[in-house]
């Protein structure tokens, strides 16, 4: 089977005054791809736990991170990227308990911690119930 | 775009209701923080969180409530959550939250 | 004076179902600046208008086009960037006059068809009666 | 999200009143061309576009809005616009869109 999968990028400061702009952003791109209002929110909490924790981080290397969310028939799928290389597996402090389970429960497949270069995966299939 | 928090409050004889509106954020949440501990501090009573209007709340904002509480119970009082929107609603069932606040229709 | 620049920049298909996309996020970025309702729809009506041309023309060598949004206590500075270099001056058939019209009057500077590296320039002041 | 955008149309003696609600851009300007011309060939009527819930339109819109005139100028009728809200008023004006159609409040 063929599909074709769009690519939108965003590349952000790491500040706390722009978690909203992605919010938005990623709402535009749910809703356009036939999401539910409450997916749409789901997924908004689950990307806005990954903003907050690299804003709270930052880092002293590059001013600014990168979400990339690929958009197929099936799923919206986020990969964030960082070019600062020392920051990985970034709940791996245990600090955050809330925003994990957020995220796990909200997304559909979660990689928090991958051996990939990129920082964090998760997922979100557009019929949840197949 | 309702994004802004605004944070009202109104006084009842044993009870502070708060009323939230907008999206609590990483962005705003120290607002909130110091508003609520205020509120808590100069009255020393029950908190009513009044979530009608509000539409989004993060991790970030939901430890506040977390602290807040811990803040009440040093004056053995109680923090009631009331009308929160399902999607919010479900991110306390989630987080395990809605076993610590006492949660109202 | 030294004043600092946040960037945001947002990557995406030449495609006509994410134009939608970038008004929510440059309404994101206009609110968080403090734009006034009014300016807010200017800048995406302004906005929007180059995307509607970039999608109408697409391009044969990439796949996407890039706009950064540059954000100062100022103004708020918009270039549209794309790797096909063949295009340029996009305006410049003159098909476009109501598209034209519009991005002229509601932004408070305009460059159409630069002698860049940018396909166009567009900025609005925060403060328009200085 | 109203980004959607909805048209539903109601018929009087001499016109067609259309409601527009939501966004008209790119992406559905398409649909209401074909939908407004449609309208404008089964009736051959005076059409009133109805914009108190339109939120947003773009050029390519407001180009329908220039054909759609030009295909009720065929049978002789006109187009009445109305109840634009201030921001979209601002466009017809801009554009001198304002002096061919019938602007109303
Ligand atoms: N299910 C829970 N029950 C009780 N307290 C919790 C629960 N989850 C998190 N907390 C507490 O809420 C506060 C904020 O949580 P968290 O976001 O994980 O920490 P931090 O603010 O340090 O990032 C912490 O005091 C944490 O212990
Ligand atoms: N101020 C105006 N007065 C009358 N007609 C106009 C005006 N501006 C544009 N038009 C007409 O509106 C239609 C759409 O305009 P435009 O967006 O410029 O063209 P296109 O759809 O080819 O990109 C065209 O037929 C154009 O001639």
């Amino acid at each position: 089977m063929i599909t074709e999968t769009d690519n939108i990028e965003i590349i952000l400061p790491f500040k706390a005054e722009y978690v909203s702009v992605v919010r938005l952003t990623v709402s535009g791109i749910a809703s356009r791809m036939g999401f539910d209002i409450d997916a749409i929110e789901d997924i908004k909490v689950a990307v806005s736990e990954v903003c907050n924790k690299l804003v709270a981080l930052g880092s002293s290397v590059v001013p600014r991170y990168k979400i990339v969310f690929s958009i197929s028939e099936e799923s919206l799928d986020i990969h964030f990227y960082c070019e600062d290389k020392s920051i990985k597996c970034i709940f791996g402090d245990g600090n955050d308990e809330l925003g994990v389970s957020l995220i796990s429960a909200l997304m559909d497949d979660v990689s928090l911690c991958p051996e990939n270069d990129y920082i964090i995966y998760m997922s979100k299939a557009i019929e949840e119930n197949i | 775009m309702s994004s802004e928090l605004n944070i009202r409050e109104e006084y009842t004889d044993n009870a502070v209701v708060v009323f939230l509106s907008g999206e609590v954020d990483i962005y705003n949440s120290q607002k909130l923080k110091e508003r609520l501990y205020k509120i808590i501090d100069d009255n020393k009573k029950d908190l009513k969180i009044d979530c009608t209007e509000l539409n989004y709340i993060d991790s970030t904002g939901l430890g506040i409530f977390v602290g807040a509480l811990k803040k009440v119970k040093q004056y053995d009082k109680k923090i009631h959550i009331c009308k929160l929107k399902e999607n919010i609603k479900k991110l306390f069932v989630i987080t395990g939250l809605d076993k610590l606040f006492i949660i109202e229709e």
